[in-house]
């Protein structure tokens, strides 16, 4: 046995395969599925945000189509991404606005078969052509929000503005027992840093970009954390001041704490993220009509209102709002004249935002 | 009748190191063959090469004719008996004698019925169901001894099989198993470094040294008559001195001192002779020296009392000499400083080339 | 098998023969591991050098063309040798403090009776053996703000105590995660040595700290050197210890890589950056085996 | 200094070695009180004591999510326990008992897993994993998912080389004669094999395989990389878990981890009494 011979062998495969793969990679074309209502063709491999859904509505969809919905979790738009173009198939992921665009460049989706999902009606008009799918051809929403700070009022006091400056002022800050969390999100984090610097949080200067990073990296002695998953936790527990964090995690954690009044959310006043979630198929899927089923389910009056009610998110669904809790309307109806962007894909100026979050939190 | 083992032109080497120099050997049928030289001189490597655990680089081995060199330790008639006894520590003593025949696919009764008479024959049937940790290592040896008589074995491996026991357990075995090897009538052969060992049991003794089987030969041959200055050396105590040959039965020792001895080589020639301490014999100035032997006068320059003899060293013109005479009543001592003659016969007299 | 008659027809490749046998034996029993471990670590491991020489598409797909040493060249950035450093100052002070606390700790067991030696042993091996996960998880319990330590501090009237998410609770992870990595080489080294060369040495009109100093301490080496290995090695990658107590709130060598490949999603740079780390550890360990050691 | 000798006056400097090894048994068992202690609080929050209850083991038990990941782990340790260990003896009996060319090649392929950073190991299966898929897709229009198969074959792939470290220190152990013994008593390879070499390596074997299992318990990072759908083993789902918050669940489901790791121990104790002298730091599993 001549190891040098195998070796030679097993790298001259290697060769050949890393040449096929780098040209045959491109051919996965995206072939629609032809599904029709209600049907389900396997389990869903459901991939979500956190904290994302009402377990019940899982249950009784698994109950109602006689399938197992398996969610699997990600903390951001970058981690979930990731996950896909390594390969690993999902059948429904929750991607956001911006995100949306990327995939749908990168050809990651399947176009909606819009035949298995009638419910699509129901969605509000302000959600029917959205810049980034105009026409709804792989995505369809599923909740919006704002990403905003949550406010330990004990902690900060009663006499503050409403600015970015409650996490990137050190003069400030320093006051915080137990600082500030910021989100791990290289969008929502230097976006806030580009907000509160008085940019747009889609500039695409490098130097401006650099300008946050820096921002970011002085106030870094009272940043307690980087965490996009227990922040609101961390919030009403005491353990920080000020947390970066999303408007329905914030609301139901406040509402839930021990003495609600202590505690607030606020936009700050520079401008805050407005963000849609929406539904779509990756081209990996094993089940798409499933998928499509599942997408339909959510898009019920009810269902939807259930979604909503749960997380306290905003509802595209426009069949929803009878349903729906007068706490989250109002609360939506406010943030509706409040300053916000929406994320837009800024293509290959994209991959900057993530090197320097890593930058700025090491 | 053919021999048990012969090995032609046998050759190991491992990597650039010769252990095993083109021996030729040939042992007899029923012999008690003693492999006998220092650690390191190829004796364990010939006797592995005969077991089956290494092979020859080159040359001939043969087991009753059959040819052996490639065949795998498990296709030899033979069984061998380690140093370290190697026994199965998984294993109960029954079990341990009873591998060989297992292997071999005998019944289980017939197992247990030469099991049984191999425990009885070194004793140890009341330890069948003991585990190895558990004996002596007298009784370990015993075992091994067994498991390996068990199967019968046309010729019997032994390496250093006493070398771990202490000294009077050593010399019962001895005699032991000498008279084991002559009931059974297995060819034994031996390795060993200790030059008693070989004496007392073997039929003949071949001394190696660096890879080379210098001398084979009876017990008595290689002691008395050492055919080089290595195996007059490694066996027993004696005196080497330093002498030319003058002819065929003189040789010139150091200080122009002709003595009488057989020799077999060409005059002139640079020879050394040996001669056994308990050979010699001293005589006072004046004593009458019987005819025939050889002398050399000297001085007493030290003298050990060893219990049963007394050493002497004589400073002569042909360099210091050590004797040894008995200690027994009536015998001379002699002082620290005194004259004597020290003497012995021509025939105690070896002359061995370098 | 037939005899030969004459000293020209010995068998002159016996030896050769025999080897070859064996070792096709040994290469057949090596088969079938030698398969797995080339399909399943050389190929990955030559992929990820590939992939340390590819480019990185601006929505992060790595193409495999256009070859270039960018990867490399970004690792001498100095963000990338600040957060190294960090990741190598901390598996310092983790292997410092564990041969600190480890030595008189083995040095202890070693000197027991051999019945209170197994014991004190195994001891050491129970919580050892425990999830590595789970013995982290329970320092974020027991530092917490409101965990048993700060409860037990504030109720002697002191502070709140703040050390989850700091650098001092990954180094206390780090520390509790691996100092049985130390302490069992230690052990073993200390348990081998003979204790006669010390008592040789008090002989010789050694007092006690000279005897340690010239005696137990340099034949100890070597279990010195493989724990302090052991102990750097996985520390200087360490992953799950800075996340679980660190907050994310330093970066450092393990979370650097991991988020060059979830978040970043920069496969070519985060495979330069796991070479670069995989080759100081090469180095360290042939720097181990270099001084003698035969077995980790 | 010497070991066991009769009542001694204690020094000062037995005293102190005494007091620092006490408190290292301190440092190491108070987590882990902490964390079964807590297990039976009944709390929302961890780390305030209320009372006593099993509260959160129920919840444990009727957490689908839970009892679906400890499904997994034992599936994937299992199996890579299995294969890991038929491999890893091979390699370690043709790395210690036979002699053949490339031999040193194969021995760095065997060590070098141990000494990569686990990090590092993840991320080359899961490129390795992403291109050989689209390679079969390409090739033959099959496109397995990561999941299950994917985890197995990445645990079995670090395990070999554990299990080969342990198994081969027992065989260096071992003295050569007792196989040379059993083929001059007639017993061919594979007999002597069977009947002496493997009874008596067994400690190590078993040692190896109980490695095996717990690493492929306690992996976080490869697991994580390449899990696909559903395929989430426990401790990468209470990765996630603390990850997103600390909730007393996590000490139930650490607590219960924590007792079968023991058993596991009290296996392996009973298995190697008397055996190993010394323990060899291989037999002790890296974390991570």
């Amino acid at each position: 046995m001549r190891h040098s011979r195998l070796w030679r062998l097993a790298l001259l495969v290697l060769a050949i395969a890393l040449v096929a793969a780098s040209c045959g990679g491109d051919d996965d074309d995206a072939v629609a599925a032809d599904c029709s209502a209600d049907q389900v063709d396997g389990d869903l491999n459901f991939y979500n945000w956190s904290e994302y859904i009402d377990p019940e509505l899982i249950t009784a969809f698994e109950e109602e189509y006689g399938v197992d919905v398996v969610e699997s979790f990600y903390e951001s738009n970058e981690a979930m991404l990731s996950q896909l173009q390594s390969g690993v198939s999902y059948d429904l992921v929750v991607p956001s606005d911006y995100m949306i665009g990327i995939m749908i460049t990168e050809g990651l989706l399947l176009p909606l078969d819009k035949d298995a999902i009638p419910n699509l009606e129901n969605l509000a008009e302000d959600f029917q052509a959205p810049p980034y799918d105009p026409n709804l051809e792989y995505s369809v929403a599923y909740q919006y929000g704002t990403t905003g700070l949550g406010v330990n009022l004990d902690l900060v006091g009663d006499a503050f503005t409403p600015s970015w400056a409650l996490v990137f002022d050190p003069a400030l800050t320093a006051n915080f027992a137990g600082g500030v969390s910021l989100l791990n999100d290289p969008r929502e984090t230097m976006g806030a840093a580009l907000e509160y610097l008085g940019y747009s949080l889609n500039d695409t200067t490098l130097d401006h970009l650099q300008e946050a990073t820096d921002l970011i990296k002085a106030a870094k002695a009272n940043i307690a954390t980087f965490d996009s998953d227990q922040y609101d936790e961390s919030l009403v527990n005491g353990e920080v001041a000020v947390a970066h964090g999303y408007s329905g995690n914030m609301i139901v954690a406040i509402g839930e704490a021990d003495n609600p009044d202590q505690f607030t959310y606020i936009l700050p006043e520079e401008g805050a993220t407005l963000w849609i979630d929406n539904m779509a198929v990756p081209v990996g899927s094993q089940a798409p009509c499933t998928a499509f089923t599942f997408i339909n389910y959510l898009l019920d009056a009810e269902n939807g209102a259930t979604l909503t009610n749960w997380n306290y998110y905003g509802s595209p669904n426009a069949a929803s709002e009878p349903f729906l809790d007068q706490e989250v309307i109002d609360f939506y109806a406010e943030t509706a004249n409040a300053n916000t962007e929406v994320i837009t894909d800024t293509g290959s100026y994209e991959i900057n935002f993530t090197d320097k979050l890593a930058e700025a939190k090491s | 009748m053919t021999d048990a083992v012969t090995l032609q032109g046998v050759t190991k080497q491992f990597g650039d190191v010769v252990a095993v120099c083109d021996l030729d050997l040939a042992i007899a049928d029923g012999e008690f063959f003693s492999l006998l030289g220092p650690s390191g001189c190829g004796k364990t490597t010939t006797l592995r090469m005969i077991a089956g655990f290494e092979f020859p680089t080159t040359g001939s081995l043969k087991i009753h004719g059959q040819e052996m060199g490639l065949e795998p330790p498990n296709k030899r008639p033979v069984n061998t008996v380690f140093q370290s006894y190697a026994l199965f520590p998984h294993m109960t003593v029954e079990e341990n004698v009873g591998f060989g025949l297992l292997m071999k696919k005998l019944g289980s009764a017939d197992i247990a019925e030469r099991v049984k008479r191999a425990l009885d024959m070194v004793q140890l049937t009341h330890r069948a169901a003991a585990t190895p940790k558990q004996l002596s290592g007298g009784q370990q040896q015993r075992v091994a001894l067994a498991r390996a008589l068990v199967n019968e074995p046309e010729v019997l491996l032994l390496d250093e099989p006493l070398g771990a026991l202490d000294l009077k357990l050593r010399q019962a075995m001895q005699l032991e198993l000498k008279d084991l090897q002559e009931r059974v009538g297995i060819t034994f052969i031996y390795v060993t470094h200790d030059q008693d060992e070989a004496l007392t049991m073997s039929d003949r003794i071949g001394v190696m040294n660096e890879g080379e089987l210098l001398q084979v030969g009876v017990p008595q041959e290689i002691y008395e008559h050492p055919t080089s200055r290595f195996v007059a050396d490694f066996i027993g105590e004696i005196n080497l001195l330093p002498a030319v040959v003058v002819d065929h039965e003189t040789v010139r020792l150091l200080g122009n001192h002709p003595i009488s001895a057989s020799t077999g080589a060409a005059s002139g020639n640079e020879v050394t002779v040996a001669i056994r301490p308990e050979r010699f014999e001293l005589y006072d100035l004046d004593e009458p020296i019987p005819e025939g032997m050889n002398r050399i006068e000297g001085t007493v320059s030290r003298r050990i009392y060893h219990g049963d003899v007394f050493y002497y060293d004589v400073d002569t013109p042909a360099g210091v000499i050590e004797a040894k005479e008995e200690n027994r009543p009536g015998v001379e001592l002699y002082e620290v400083g005194e004259r004597t003659i020290v003497v012995w016969a021509p025939a105690a007299t070896s002359v061995v080339q370098e | 098998m037939t005899a030969p008659t004459d000293r020209q027809a010995v068998t002159p490749e016996l030896e050769a023969a025999a080897e070859r046998a064996a070792s096709r034996r040994g290469v057949l029993i090596a088969l079938p591991s030698w398969a797995y471990l080339s399909l399943f670590f050389a190929i990955p491991l030559v992929i990820v050098l590939v992939y340390s020489f590819a480019t990185r598409s601006s929505t992060g797909l790595t193409q495999l063309r256009d070859w270039n040493l960018d990867s490399y060249a970004r690792l001498w950035d100095p963000l990338v040798g600040e957060i190294a450093l960090r990741s190598l100052l901390l598996a310092i002070a983790t292997t410092a403090i564990c041969l600190a606390v480890s030595y008189p700790f083995a040095y202890y067991i070693a000197t027991r009776g051999p019945t209170a030696r197994n014991i004190l042993l195994v001891l050491v091996m129970i919580p050892f053996w425990s999830n590595f996960l789970v013995r982290t998880y329970a320092w974020r319990v027991l530092l917490g703000t409101d965990g048993p330590l700060s409860q037990l501090t504030q109720a002697l009237g002191g502070e709140p105590i703040r050390l989850l998410f700091t650098n001092t609770a990954v180094l206390i992870g780090l520390v509790y995660g691996y100092l049985p990595f130390m302490v069992l080489p230690l052990y073993a080294a200390l348990e081998r040595m003979d204790w006669r060369l010390v008592e040789a040495a008090r002989d010789l009109y050694a007092d006690g700290w000279t005897a340690f100093r010239k005696v137990t301490w340099p034949l100890s080496r070597p279990g010195v050197i493989a724990g302090s290995i052991l102990v750097f090695i996985p520390t200087l990658g360490a992953y799950v210890t800075p996340a679980i107590l660190g907050g994310a709130r330093t970066t450092l060598l393990g979370d650097y890589i991991v988020s060059q490949f979830l978040a970043a999603r920069n496969q070519p740079f985060g495979s330069a950056l796991s070479i670069a780390v995989m080759s100081v550890m090469l180095a360290a360990t042939i720097l181990y085996f270099r001084s003698g050691a035969r077995n980790l | 200094m010497s070991i066991s000798t009769g009542v001694r006056p204690k020094s000062p400097t037995e005293r102190l070695l005494a007091a620092n090894s006490w408190l290292v048994y301190a440092f190491f068992y108070a987590p882990i009180l902490v964390l079964i202690v807590f297990s039976f609080n009944d709390n929302n929050n961890v780390g305030i004591w209320t009372e006593p209850s099993l509260r959160w083991y129920r919840a444990m038990v009727e957490n689908d999510d839970v009892l679906r990941a400890i499904r997994t782990s034992l599936i994937v340790a299992a199996v890579s326990t299995v294969i890991s260990t038929v491999l890893g003896t091979m390699a370690a009996l043709a790395l210690e008992r036979f002699r053949f060319r490339g031999q040193r090649v194969y021995d760095g392929l065997v060590y070098l897993p141990i000494i990569i950073p686990d990090v590092t190991m993840a991320v080359m299966l899961l490129l390795f994993f992403a291109q050989s898929f689209r390679i079969l897709d390409g090739l033959i229009g099959w496109s397995p998912n990561f999941g299950i198969g994917t985890i197995s074959l990445s645990h079995i792939a670090f395990n070999i080389s554990f299990v080969a470290v342990v198994v081969r220190a027992r065989l260096g152990q071992l003295d050569p004669r007792l196989e040379e013994a059993a083929a001059d008593l007639y017993a061919n390879q594979w007999q002597t094999f069977r009947r002496v070499t493997l009874p008596l390596i067994l400690p190590g074997v078993l040692g190896g395989a109980l490695l095996a299992l717990t690493l492929s318990l306690d992996d976080v990072v490869v697991t994580s990389f390449v899990a696909g759908p559903g395929s989430t083993t426990l401790p990468v789902y209470v990765f996630g878990l603390v990850r997103r918050g600390v909730t007393p669940l996590i000490n139930a489901v650490s607590t219960a981890m924590l007792v079968a790791s023991m058993i596991l121990v009290g296996i392996s104790l009973v298995f190697q009494r008397g055996t190993a002298s010394s323990p060899r730091v291989a037999e002790a599993h890296p974390p991570e």
